[in-house]
């Protein structure tokens, strides 16, 4: 018997946009929307897929022939993470941090971060205020207050002349 | 008793075929056998108004109708040296254990509030038969 | 996305069979079904010329013709504690997963600097079908 | 060599079968095969009378009868932060592997007096043949 010459593996043509290959039809198939996934595959003869949306608590954000949605995140409520954008069928849930709080991400990724609380700066002058994504940064001390070991103290209002260099100066010596 | 995690069972990447069903938190074996049993669950913390933690412990549990207590399968216990600032800690196990029908499978934590249960990929678990 | 890692499909302990293939980077899927997929990194460190390493990353993920991103299918975040001083930290994951014909999974690391490809038995990938 | 481990084959949540079996500290492979084998190791200390301790390693290895020295299959390697005070470690270990008929595997860890050994849910050693 002659050796049989192996089929050359038929190279699958590409398929054209907004259409995907379904090994099991062995032709390119329409995609389904994002928000949905494919319920049903085309059958080989017509493009009779069919689509159903992603339920609750799932999300597909791009046209796919995918047969099940993504689950959603979920924010680290006990990290005090909180929800920027609930998830919804196209799209996956957004987690920020609460109020008084800034991200300080694990990795440069930041897919994974915990809410610490911004620094109060008080008796310091704010020089950008605390945000999602970084500390608040104090600037110099605010007036009627002067710098002392690496914080910012109020002037003194009697006894005056316990007042250090760095005091008096702040705080005008002899008022 | 550990606290018992709850695990989701349908959506996204968690599936149960083959008769291996999930109810009230735990793996319910359809048929007797030799099963690879795992999970992953990723620690994670400090949490604020929470004492320093020292040590993380997963346990993977069987009940079953032969024997009123709880037997554990697998323990992963690790201690904890990151100081202060966030820390993360993954802990696997997986191991082959004899198994009955009937029998319920489940996975206690040492501290259910530091389990980082945000992402379906960090913390898992599952059972196969061989 | 994260890096890619590059793996030996051939030499030592490193095989592949049963139509299971590895090209670019990825086990390519023969058949469609559920498989055990699993992957050791060992990370170490500090590397000369290099900000200190807070964490370290795996994770497993799935690149699929029916969706245009990749799907992360199972990760393992760690952070280190190790001060300065030379450090190894392996990251084992494994579970079930379900895949379709022509599935790549491949493993990503948050830095390839950190990763200890010197020796195979410490680093490893792999699949089998259940 | 690294000490092997000796492991415990009949009682509480071991067993042998299928004719794997277990003999002089490894488990002997009854026919050629692709196995799934699998480990973990809970380390702990410190141990008093004893140096401190700045790493811990697992190793599943193999012997066989074609090559007269142990091959590393899988490998463990873990650097420990934790200062003084007690500390629990567990390294899991899990891949496939080819093996022939009569091979034994073993498990090596870099400091017996490290291992605990106290409970069959810490720390265990199986194989499966795919």
């Amino acid at each position: 018997q002659l050796p049989t010459r192996p089929r050359r593996n038929a190279t699958r043509p590409p398929c054209p946009a907004g259409t995907n290959w379904m090994e099991g039809a062995r032709r390119c198939c329409a995609q389904c929307p994002a928000g949905t996934f494919l319920l049903r595959p085309c059958s080989n003869h017509s493009n009779d897929r069919v689509c159903a949306p992603c339920p609750a608590g799932t999300f597909l954000a791009q046209p796919n022939t995918h047969r099940k949605c993504q689950a959603c995140y979920e924010c680290d409520r006990q990290a005090f993470q909180s929800v920027l954008s609930n998830c919804s069928a196209t799209s996956n849930v957004a987690c920020g941090c609460e109020p008084g709080r800034f991200r300080s991400c694990l990795d440069e990724r930041c897919s994974d971060f915990s809410c610490q609380q911004c620094q109060p700066c008080t008796g310091w002058l704010i020089q950008r205020p605390c945000s999602e994504a970084q500390d608040t940064l104090c600037g110099s001390c605010k007036p009627d207050f002067y710098a002392e070991g690496g914080e910012c103290r109020p002037c003194p209002t009697s006894a005056p002349e316990t007042c250090s260099k760095e005091c008096q100066r702040a705080c005008g010596g002899g008022r | 008793h550990l606290p018992i995690l709850q695990w989701e069972d349908k959506r996204g990447l968690a599936f149960t075929k083959n008769n291996l069903s999930y109810s009230s938190n735990a793996l319910v074996i359809p048929v007797s056998g030799d099963y690879y049993v795992y999970a992953q669950v990723t620690f994670r913390g400090p949490i604020e108004s929470y004492s320093k933690t020292n040590s993380v412990t997963e346990i993977i549990t069987k009940v079953t109708d032969s024997y009123p207590e709880p037997t554990q399968l697998l323990t992963g216990t690790k201690t904890l040296s990151e100081k202060g600032n966030s820390w993360f800690q993954p802990i696997y196990l997986g191991a082959v254990v004899s198994l009955e029908v009937g029998d319920k499978l489940m996975v206690n934590v040492s501290d259910i509030k530091l389990v980082d249960y945000t992402k379906e990929h960090k913390t898992f678990f599952g059972a196969f038969l061989l």
